[in-house]
């Protein structure tokens, strides 16, 4: 009988340890992801993105990108095989931060939309990992959204600052990003909820837009 | 029987600490109550139509700070109730009027410097004229009262935008706005109360971000300077 | 005891019975407030107020105004002495839409802005009945924030029908009106929440001001 | 400007207000703590090992009474804040202390008279020596001081059960708690608040029931009177 | 006894049963009304009205608003006689896009407003069926608020796109739209509430059109 | 344009006067349900059902259970056929009480469950007013659930007042009860919930059945 | 880009199906566990465990926890690899519900605890499958738990019943499994406050014992 | 302005290293805590406290009891000066089970109430520490009410293994502990609805006291 006890106490004394381990490794990756979040906000107050005042930004949150690959590492050597489902919620809301992050870094580096495996690949993230650590499609979605909700505000501070061309390229990488989430089934709640912020960032980039356009800013003034 | 005596102890500590929280909610309550009034009189002040808008902000700071010495009394009249362990006993009771707190005399001294009131200089307000602090000021607090204040900063920037120097005073608010919310975003992971309020944050620098971008195309369409447009506008209105 | 429980269940039933006679009385009131709004909605396709374009709906409006003297009797008759404040929130919103007719009516008339004795006289309510029906401060504060809501969106309707004017006028009342609710100390309550909004009110007032003056639409002030 | 006088009038009509309402908040507050503490007195009372029950009962109510004669002067010290109009322009602020104040007389009462104080008792309590009342006591609260009534009877008749008359009082209690509840059920449609407490209160008269139950159960298996039965345990414990 | 509770346990099966059947036919007019809304959601890249440019878009919702013709067929044939009310929750969500779809179809077809009849007519509703599947007043309504919530993106994107005629037109058709609604006594709560969202479409619209006038943009009006 | 409108706000009228029609039925069936839960509130004090002392609590019931027929003909006079579903949420609370006083007042006197059928035909509900006005089955398990929470007291309470065979033949009805419900399908969340109560009224009658039986009362006492 | 989303979608549109066919399983393994505890609810009306009189219940649990292995068969054929924690949450609530029969059944035939890995066993559950579909520790002490409240229960009905043995038998097992529990350590809320629950349980079946051996009403032990 | 946010930081952080150093010294306060309430659970199968039963029951408790010294000292040491109400929360549960089994053991040991001075001599707590590490009044109480939830218990159980004397004793001693509790005014918090829970196990303790005096199996007092 105590030995029955001692196997079931032992079980949930392997998981307490575990949920430690993986809190340790996840603080880690927060920590991280707020580094970025916080390098990234500058962006409203260096708005210019075509000159090379973004390039200062971009190249301090590449390194910290690139520091993630070992938080990846750690916790794909933490999480036991099969149990990625049962720990990710421990790290989904600073996953999306970091999704965030790279997506908005590939955005004001290429213009383009980052990709859910070339965002695994940023992070450092094995195929091979995927029972353990991987980036679930609702938190990549989540990171994607945020990014928009930066976007619209990005849009007003650039004109702010004298630019009148990024808000018509934020228009038309938000559009596109729209559209396709438009297309996608979304059965998750919170996601549907956050999809319908989405509309209200479109709405006002095309506000933003039109103010531009009204005005003909973007054509040389005579 | 010995510990009937011990009860009667504890009858007599209980009643002792439950009325002294209950005096320390109603100076808090006082507090509180006082503290809003000197963030409706510092708007008031700015809402007045002055020719010099930075004498117009010294002169609603001194009346802040002025304003604000009656509700220093009121602090240094209860430290007494505040003694050693007694402040995180009754902290609960007080929290809020020291938040309230917090966010006037930050508006007031934002007024004054252009700078956010920093921590020490929140506390050296809450000590004796010896520089002996009354209490501890929690940081959580103090933190709280930065939060809020961006909110009053919000409507220091929108409601004077039109007014002479009205677009670079907002211009500067949506700079300290935006630091203080990066910087309490920050803070927030470890401050709960702070991760509360920093949706309100988030949309007070939106709405000046807006209003500070609105006044940018209102006159990218024409060729004038800052000061050119004041005059005809002040003029005009 | 029976008798007491009695004598408790009668008193309820008081209380239900003028619930009910008041509600009535509500509803009428409420019906006038609404068709007022309606009639005053139009002010954005009529927005000429110098001209005698505006003379139709005051003359639509007063009528209305007029009658609600009835209502105001029908209460102060209802209501007990000193029971105010106990059912007042039954007529609030009402009442408040009321405000917002007569000041509106006012203003378009007369450019000026109605006191809330005036706006008692008007409504037929007497000094005497104050502590059974009267106008509270807040709902005529909040009956003049309304107008000035509609007021921001006359500016912008009377630019787009040709009238210049309009706006400057405007700008200069309720730059005044603002002046005066400065000066008080709100609670964190509804009305204080819509005092903030008045502020983005005035603010679009001042912008199409400013259009206007920047585009020398108007003659310079002598 | 006229109408900047106005306005003028309004600040000065609101800072009052809001004064007497925070004023009126703090003789709430003490009012509700002094209730409380009758509530504990009552019941300390009655805890007391006594001969003669129906004697500690009365020593218990003319206490309590005597002791709520200090809240009606705090009552009569703030009516002239709610002279007319005034009080129900405040009864949010005051509503508190009223149904705390109910309960706490209408314990007292009932450990005197063994019936529930009447309306226009309590109306009477609240009234200056002419017999003029101070305000209107308003049904809902006095309603709700009744259902929080039923709290303190079954804690009065959980603890004392086991004690010389005891069983019997808990089934008086029994009795009255069930009245009660049903007829403050008839009135509850009719009273936001009191649908609310009425929860509390069905769940305060099962535990009663539940308790005259198990004195019923524990004693069937003798053939013993209850006065014998008294006299055999309070030999014993 | 027995026989009771199978008498009552019959009854809850035979609900939880046609609510499957239910719930797959509302799936298919979800996916319908998304798949309409993705369509016309081009209509903000493509604004040009009065031009040909909007005919292909009608060219694609109208299939699809056919098609709806059998789905409204299968649930007048699923749902039992007299229990429309019942079950209406479960597809009002989907319908009310449906009439946003057709309203907006008919609205950019011919500029006029699509009636209740006529909408019921287009997604071959009969009138026997009215105790079975039918559209609600409510859901009607929901459908045009929704329409004016996206006339007031296409007033602001028509004028990115260079169409400075679309926001009059799109002013005059929304104004009397909010007339209408003006006149209705809506109890329903939701409903209100977005009959308040009204309100600021009008008032974007209206700013629209001011920004146009104000420059001069448009062609003279004879 | 403008009779669309009158024809939308003239079926909004009507909803409105009917719900306000339906509304003063339902205050009506209200206190008689009411009134019945009072008078049944009497047999914690008068418990001996197998004497004569439970007739006058039948016999003040009966009546009113006859007084619901007229409430019952003109609720399915005024409701429109078909909408049963739409209104029914207005009465749902009190029919559940006055499915509880007809339940237990057949229990008490024929100690048998009364049937939904029975229950119909006790109110005076006709089978062909089932588009109109009728029980349904949710309600009638509602108020099922409400008759046991009272029999669980109604056991306590009957051992208190000497009745010591009263909680044994509760407990058979009410296990057999239970037994019934345990074989529904329950998909109503709060119906659920409330079933889940059931199981702990049962534990408490067979506490109260255990206390009688471990001493004996019931057999004869030497 | 449009392949981007397609594959986005590609994988949302999966889970949705699975989703739909794990419902359909879980559907199924609730009704069989709705039936054992149906039938197990008969002990409190058949307590003499020592008897035969308990065999005709077990053998009707039996069949049905054998066929529980259909069902887990399939779930885990549905479940991809490595998904077993994303899905489990599906179908706790039966499979606590199951545990509970199995571990009643056992206690009821020998006696003695069902272990975790007997219960698997039991159900057909195979070890190789356990990244797809197995017994969570929770899950299993959840079952137990129940069976606890279930044998406080059965203590009292066997008393009434007359058999004076069990209790005992049961407070005997009751607390050992208790002090089982007392040495697990647990960090989940929900089974912390079941366990709460437990100590009213092993109280109530103490109370049960004490009446019975106060009154001496058992065989002296030797 | 870095330096002031720097500064800011800088706190933070000191605080949640305290944090995580006072989490360390809880989690052993608590093992320690919960090993000693698995210990004394042992009580309800060893009552009988009067013979030397209990002894190895208090030898194993103690030892524990006396280790808590050095988690005393490292709190006071971790904590600053003053703070002891800042931090208690973190504790609180665990001291109280403390309390609990030092009250219990000296109940049992000597029959008497420990008072909160030899409480905290017993867990080694310095009079000159109480403003960082000290037993508040109300963890005190509660260890005390948890002591009479299992006196209650243990006066079943006593009577149950054949001990008639224990009950008695139990029974005046929590009479005087209650009398205790009677003078305090207490807030309307957890304390005081322990303390209400309090009555029902002196009602408990009481109706074992009857049975075993009216059953006489206990000799008279002199
Ligand atoms: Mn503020
Ligand atoms: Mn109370």
């Amino acid at each position: 009988m105590d030995s029955h006890w001692d196997y079931v106490n032992g079980l949930l004394e392997q998981d307490g340890e575990l949920r430690e381990k993986i809190r340790e490794q996840v603080a880690d990756l927060d920590k991280k992801a707020r580094d970025m979040a916080g390098i990234l906000d500058k962006i409203h107050s260096t708005p210019s993105k075509s000159t090379s005042r973004v390039t200062p930004l971009l190249d301090a949150v590449r390194p910290i990108l690139h520091n993630c690959h070992e938080t990846s590492a750690a916790l794909a050597a933490i999480v036991p095989p099969n149990q990625f489902w049962r720990w990710k919620d421990m790290w989904s809301h600073s996953i999306r931060t970091v999704v965030y992050a790279a997506a908005l870094a590939e955005y004001l580096a290429n213009g383009s939309l980052i990709s859910l495996e070339r965002t695994s690949e940023t992070l450092g993230i094995k195929e091979e990992w995927k029972d353990r650590f991987c980036i679930a499609v609702e938190d990549y979605l989540h990171g994607l959204i945020t990014m928009v909700n930066e976007l619209s505000r990005l849009a007003v501070n650039s004109v702010t600052l004298g630019d009148y061309e990024a808000p018509i390229e934020i228009s038309l990488f938000a559009k596109n990003l729209f559209a396709g989430f438009t297309k996608l089934n979304l059965k998750n709640d919170l996601l549907r909820r956050r999809f319908d912020s989405l509309k209200y960032d479109l709405k006002k980039i095309e506000e933003v837009v039109y103010d531009v356009k009204l005005r003909k800013l973007t054509a040389p003034r005579s | 029987m010995a510990y009937q005596d011990m009860f009667d102890e504890f009858k007599k500590e209980f009643d002792v600490q439950n009325d002294r929280r209950e005096s320390l909610i109603k100076a808090s309550r006082d507090i509180t109550s006082l503290s809003k009034k000197v963030i409706f009189l510092l708007h008031r002040i700015m809402n007045e139509d002055a020719q010099d808008p930075s004498a117009q902000s010294k002169r609603a700071s001194e009346s802040g700070m002025a304003k604000l010495r009656e509700v220093r009394a009121i602090y240094a009249k209860i430290k007494v109730e505040l003694q050693s362990d007694l402040f995180w006993r009754h902290h609960r009771a007080i929290s809020p009027c020291l938040q309230e707190y917090v966010e006037a005399i930050s508006f007031a001294w934002y007024l004054g410097h252009s700078t956010l009131v920093s921590f020490n200089q929140v506390q050296q307000e809450l000590s004796d004229e010896n520089g002996v602090p009354f209490f501890p000021l929690p940081l959580e607090d103090y933190l709280c009262g930065l939060s809020d204040l961006t909110g009053e900063l919000m409507r220091l920037a929108i409601s004077g935008i039109a007014r002479r120097g009205g677009r670079d005073r907002a211009r500067k608010i949506c700079v300290i706005v935006r630091e203080c919310k990066t910087e309490l975003d920050k803070c927030a992971p470890h401050v709960r109360e702070v991760r509360k309020k920093q949706a309100v944050a988030a949309e007070s620098l939106a709405k000046i971000e807006d209003a500070v971008y609105a006044t940018v195309i209102r006159t990218s369409e024409y060729d004038l300077s800052d000061e050119i447009l004041d005059c005809i506008i002040s003029r005009s209105i």
